[in-house]
């Protein structure tokens, strides 16, 4: 049988640089958690396979008031990481609730984002932060903002020899107020059923600039702008919390699958919602 | 085919895998490691946790070629002849292990733990052992297992 | 909004198969050393089959249980047995078992009552010996006893046994029968917290009381315990193979989409043990390991019922049956 | 008195788990062992109107494919009505039609595309409460109700249950839904089977009931001798495997398993490993994936159970029926087992002097469901234990009270009429609720098995 080619890529030019070179048969490996699962179900036969661990595209360090994280950054090294305890506390809240500790000390922040899955969990607390993306393309780099990324169900505008190489999360605001939860068919070991993150920053006691994210419960991660827009300039008050969940909730697009109903995770979605506004005001 | 060196046990090992061999049939197929388990080859189960450089992975969605140059312990690399590790020591006196077939990943995610956390709460036991799926015991009597070692490996 | 409930339920169990006619054999063979192998048919499943014939048989012949080696592995070597179900081995391959350590022990005492000089029915098999019973000085080790019995006089210190329930007569018109060997009773106690808005629930304690006979190895049957309240768990919260019952849309293909409680789905679970003792199984035993997984369910969902007022009909509770339930009732 | 029963042993097997030592089947190596993957129906019910292994068989690194016709007896199971490879009638999704034996999984999975199959696709039934029905889809052709005594269902007939409902103050109904429930032990389905010269063949098994498929696997091998069937079986794989197939000639190893919770008590494997190792002349291993042991393996099916009570306002409940219906998928199985045990115990701990159980065993064109911890008891303590709160809260009781108060004591008789000796439940519940921190009220606390019922 025909072995194709194992490439260690010493930096992320090198590796959009073979995926330029190779094509469709060819696919980059990080933490593998999800390709090599794709792999094992035979979902995918790879020809070339770009390793990227050795490309130096981990690590965690701060520019100006904002952290970039290298795309291949395992999840545990995020959560365990000083640095974004103090200034993303919310992603490092996700990431404590994904999957396992040993699936999140291989899988890494670029790969839960690539592989744009709905229910990346990961994408809420980057949403509402505001996170950009550097792509790494094989005729150069670009900026996108993470709000843009994703385009469908495993589906994003990252092209054919491009591949993420690192995440710039703007710091939280030190008067921020914000929460995270998850609703999974069981408390660990789960994929998302609903997530949502919210992001307050405060000013004057009123809420200026806010953010809801939802994970699974539309084509990709979802930021509820519209439920956002109705907290901005107001106290977190019972009205406005139930007026912002209810558009969160009509903001959304789910379906039915193993995991949960269209049914149950709109429902949901306005009911977590509405749990994290009044805890953020209590 | 592409050749691989790495550490298994403290020992050095060069062999030859394919692109999408996966560490888990590197150790059982190639080397004979039976302790890592074929669960579920989804990531979902545990019962092929290995440790990679000391880090607890899913040896069955961990590429073999990207292990080249690491070193993986599994439970026969913390066996010391007449000589077992304080963990192996409390699943078995702690009735741990019924079935057997989650018990070498429990102990290896158990070790993960008490290799960075001595004294950890059964809250943060629970917590380690999230990702390592047992049928048979309802858990109580391996996080037990798992405090009586902390303790023992304190004194 | 949080609301707590609490709820029980009880349950009982048979051991070995319904309609009996089923069978096990057991050989038990004393070592000239003085340490036995007792073979049996039956699996260990994880359940602890060759732990509690390793304990049959040392209690039997007196000797440590370090003493004993067990034999389970093919059916080269091995006597009959039906198998590993029915929560059956113990009851049944236990009482085989103790036939067949008996019938060794037997052999053992021929021996030591020509050596000690006494008749059978003196003797007895206690603390690695063979003794007369009452009279501690007059007493061998089980080691020279065995010994002796095997090379002095050629004999083969083998102990058969087989139990074998009869099959149940039974009247198709009215199902009158006596179908089983003894009943094992249990009960369980849950607290639950209901999220009313998102429809989760949290399992806060567990308790679970348990009727067994006679506990052989209470740390094995706290294990048994909790692992089959574990499995009652999950198919009272998380566990659907058919979550679109009765098509096969959406049907969990991993373990990740089939969700079985993982340590932070499960509480703490505390039992308590009661031993009332069967008329013929092995020491009183019963067997448990069945119904270990029958009352949690249905305690939560009354505890479910409890904190929120609602009926769950159909397993398993998921914050969408629950807040359908709600809505059902608020409407 | 006892120096070891009643001690807490060490696990016999412990320290080989703890260390890793345990074999499990997946981890025997024997060298040479060719990997088997099945060709599984993609269709819930069809027809199999070609199906061609011709070039599959080719193909190098392929060193056997068989079909129904390698199967010297096609029918296994307690009934038997259950084919080893699909003949002509497809009856689940995922049944196994072929199996191929190669020297690595890829080059197996492979050689199953390259088998040619097509399926006439039949109007499936998935539901029980459908396929109970007049003119519903076959799903065998024994019909869709397993028959007992000439009934399409099995009873209990205890007193006089209609009288009892005439006599009640309060009926209390209700019906429930226990799902489909997998038995998922960590180790999935996995065989290996070596042939020996002889000809003799040793199978490592995940099996709970070594003996059991012992039996079964010599009946699939067991052919009459002068049989047309065995002859034309010979010729066409080679076979030297002799006649009237005995225990002899095969030894099932095993015995330590990775859990089972009755998910091994039905030959899954075993037959089709053997089968391949005969037809190759090599060790065969088929380890299942975690998808097919979901998706195909045996499962608690699911039941539908109503109950309706006839209740005194003091709390007792004198008359109780019951309607079970047993989802049991394609195959007889152990179903009609699980079944009988329903009946016998179903109606609960609890002495009701008027029972009538029905339950029925229904075939649908789901995979064959079997035996599960539990048995038939699971599903029907679900449906009773809510019952019993639904009468508490009926007649404004507490839920402990209506237990204590209908709960066995000795004397007492089943709904099939055994007389019970060794009995509990009132301990039980009391020993319950001082672990719980509850305190009874003392009427309840005084109450034991051993009084007779006032």
């Amino acid at each position: 049988m025909a072995e194709g080619e194992f490439y260690r890529a010493a930096n992320p030019q090198e590796a959009a640089g073979l995926l330029a070179q190779h094509g469709g048969g060819a696919r980059v490996l990080a933490g593998g958690t999800d390709l090599m699962v794709a792999i094992n179900k035979r979902k995918f036969k790879p020809q070339v396979l770009i390793y990227l661990g050795d490309a130096g595209m981990s690590g965690i360090s701060q520019e100006g008031d904002a952290l970039l994280i290298g795309a291949a950054t395992p999840l545990n090294e995020i959560l365990a990481s000083p640095l974004v305890a103090d200034k993303a506390p919310l992603l490092a809240a996700a990431i404590k609730q994904m999957a396992s500790p040993a699936i999140r000390n291989a899988g890494t922040i670029g790969g839960n984002l690539a592989n744009a899955s709905p229910a990346a969990d990961t994408a809420t607390p980057l949403l509402v932060l505001g996170a950009s993306l550097k792509l790494v393309g094989a005729k150069g780099e670009r900026e996108v903002p993470l709000a843009e990324f994703f385009t469908g169900p495993g589906q994003s505008v990252l092209g054919a020899d491009e591949i993420i190489a690192q995440v710039k999360v703007p710091a939280q605001a030190a008067k921020a107020k914000w929460a995270y939860r998850k609703v999974g068919k069981r408390k660990a070991q789960s994929l998302s059923v609903v997530s949502v993150a919210v992001y307050c920053p405060l000013s004057g006691g009123k809420v200026s600039g806010a953010a809801i994210a939802l994970g699974a419960v539309a084509p990709t991660p979802l930021l509820a702008t519209e439920a956002a827009g109705l907290l901005n300039g107001k106290a977190l008050d019972e009205a406005t919390i139930a007026a912002a969940a209810k558009a969160a909730a009509g903001a959304t697009s789910p379906i039915d699958d193993a995991r949960g109903t269209a049914w149950y995770r709109k429902r949901a979605s306005e009911a977590v919602v509405k749990q994290l506004l009044t805890e953020l005001a209590g | 085919m592409h050749t691989l060196e790495l550490t298994v046990n403290g020992q050095t090992c060069r062999v030859e895998v394919g692109l999408k061999t996966t560490l888990l049939e590197l150790l059982r197929d190639k080397l004979h490691i039976t302790s890592p388990k074929v669960g579920c080859n989804t990531g979902d189960c545990g019962t092929c946790s290995v440790l990679l450089d000391g880090v607890l992975v899913r040896s069955c969605i961990t590429n073999a070629l990207s292990v080249q140059g690491k070193s993986v312990t599994t439970l026969e690399g913390i066996t010391e002849p007449g000589d077992i590790h304080p963990l192996q020591k409390a699943f078995h006196e702690h009735y741990g292990s019924q079935c057997g077939f989650c018990t070498p990943g429990m102990i290896l995610a158990s070790k993960a733990l008490l290799d960075v956390n001595p004294s950890p709460t059964r809250d943060e036991v629970k917590e380690a052992l999230s990702g390592n799926l047992c049928r048979c015991t309802g858990y109580v009597k391996i996080i037990d297992s798992v405090l009586a070692a902390a303790d023992e490996m304190k004194s | 909004m949080k609301k707590q409930g609490k709820g029980i339920a009880a349950g009982f169990y048979p051991s070995g198969m319904s309609g009996g006619g089923d069978s096990s054999q057991a050989m038990v063979k004393v070592q000239p050393d003085g340490s036995a192998v007792v073979t049996v048919g039956s699996c260990d499943i994880g359940q602890g089959c060759k732990t509690i014939m390793a304990q049959i048989t040392a209690e039997v012949l007196g000797i440590d249980y370090e003493a004993v080696k067990v034999v389970n592995d093919d059916t080269d070597n091995c006597p009959l047995s039906f198998g590993t179900f029915a929560s059956r081995v113990t009851y049944v391959d236990g009482l085989a078992t103790k036939m067949a350590a008996e019938d060794a022990r037997r052999i053992l005492f021929e021996v030591a009552a020509v050596m000690l000089e006494c008749s059978e029915d003196e003797l007895e098999a206690a603390d690695s010996q063979i003794r007369v019973q009452g009279n501690p000085d007059k007493a061998l080790s089980i080691g020279e006893v065995a010994g002796a019995g095997t090379f002095g006089m050629r004999k083969f210190i083998l102990g058969l046994g087989h139990y074998m329930r009869d099959l149940a007569a039974m009247d198709p018109e009215t199902c009158e029968c006596d179908p089983f060997c003894t009943l094992a009773w249990a009960a369980s106690y849950a607290e639950v917290e209901v999220d009313t808005e998102t429809g989760e629930v949290d399992i806060l304690r567990l308790v679970n009381s348990y009727d067994v006979g006679k506990a052989m190895n209470p740390t094995h049957l706290e294990g048994q315990i909790d692992g089959g309240a574990t499995m009652g768990v999950g198919a009272a919260m998380s566990e659907d193979l058919h979550p679109f019952f009765p098509s096969l849309e959406f049907q969990p293909d991993n373990l990740g989409d089939y969700a079985i409680p993982t340590t932070m789905d499960v509480p703490d679970m505390e039992s308590v043990i009661y031993e009332c003792p069967s008329t013929n199984g092995p020491y009183g035993a019963k067997g448990i390991g069945e119904m270990t997984a029958n009352t949690p369910g249905p305690a939560i969902v009354n505890a479910i019922h409890d904190a929120v007022g609602i009926w769950i009909t159909n397993l398993p509770a998921t914050p969408e049956k629950v807040l359908r339930a709600l809505d059902a009732k608020g409407a | 008195m006892s120096k070891v029963i009643g001690q807490r042993v060490t696990r016999y097997d412990g320290m080989a788990h703890v260390t890793g030592e345990t074999k499990f089947v997946d981890d025997q190596v024997v060298p040479g062992t060719l990997t088997v993957k099945a060709l599984r129906s993609p269709v819930s019910k069809g027809k199999v109107k070609n199906l061609d292994i011709s070039a599959a068989e080719k193909m190098p690194g392929v060193a056997g494919v068989i079909t129904a016709a390698d199967v010297p007896c096609n029918a296994f199971g307690l009934v038997p009505d259950q084919p080893v490879l699909v003949n002509e009638d497809i009856r689940y999704r995922g049944e196994v039609i072929a199996a191929v034996a190669a020297v690595d999984e890829d080059t197996a999975m492979e050689a199953l595309e390259k088998i040619g199959l097509d399926i006439e696709e039949q109007q499936a039934v998935l539901d029980p409460l459908e396929a109970m029905k007049e003119g519903a889809p076959q799903v065998r052709p024994e019909g869709n109700l397993q028959i007992w005594d000439g009934h399409g269902y099995r009873q209990v007939n205890l007193g006089d249950v209609d009288q009892s409902f005439d006599q009640a103050d309060e009926i209390v109904e209700s019906t429930h839904l226990h799902p489909s429930v997998e038995h998922a032990p960590m180790e999935p389905i996995c065989s290996l089977a070596v042939p020996h010269a002889g000809p003799k063949l040793t199978v490592y098994t995940v099996s709970q009931a070594l003996y059991f498929h012992l039996g079964m696997l010599c009946g699939i091998l067991q052919m009459e001798p002068g049989d047309v069937h065995c002859k034309q079986w010979k010729a066409k794989t080679g076979s030297s495997w002799r006649h009237n197939t005995g225990y002899a000639d095969l030894n099932y190893v095993g015995g330590t398993v990775g859990g089972g919770f009755g998910g091994k008590n039905d030959i899954m494997a075993d037959h089709v490993a053997a089968l391949l190792a005969l037809k190759t002349g090599r060790p065969c291993k088929w380890r299942w994936t975690r998808a097919e042991d979901l998706l195909y393996s045996t499962f608690r099916g699911a039941w539908h159970i109503t109950i309706k009570d006839a209740v005194t306002k003091d709390g007792r409940i004198i008359g109780r029926q019951m309607t079970s219906i047993r989802d049991a998928g394609s195959y007889a199985s152990l179903n009609p087992y699980v079944v009988e045990k329903h009946c016998y115990l179903g109606a609960g701990p609890y002495f009701i002097p008027n029972v009538r159980v029905r339950g029925y065993c229904v075939y649908t064109n789901k995979p064959p469901a079997s035996s599960m911890r539990g048995f038939g008891i699971t599903p029907a303590a679900f449906a009773t234990e809510v019952q019993l709160d639904k009468i508490a809260d009926r007649l404004g009781m507490d839920p402990w009270e209506v237990r204590l108060t209908n709960a066995f004591r000795k004397g007492e008789y089943t709904p099939t009429k055994r007389v019970l000796n060794s009995v509990a439940m009132i301990e039980v519940l009391q020993n319950l609720a001082a672990k719980a921190g509850v305190e009874l009220p003392g009427h309840l606390k005084a109450m034991a098995s051993t009084q007779e019922r006032g």
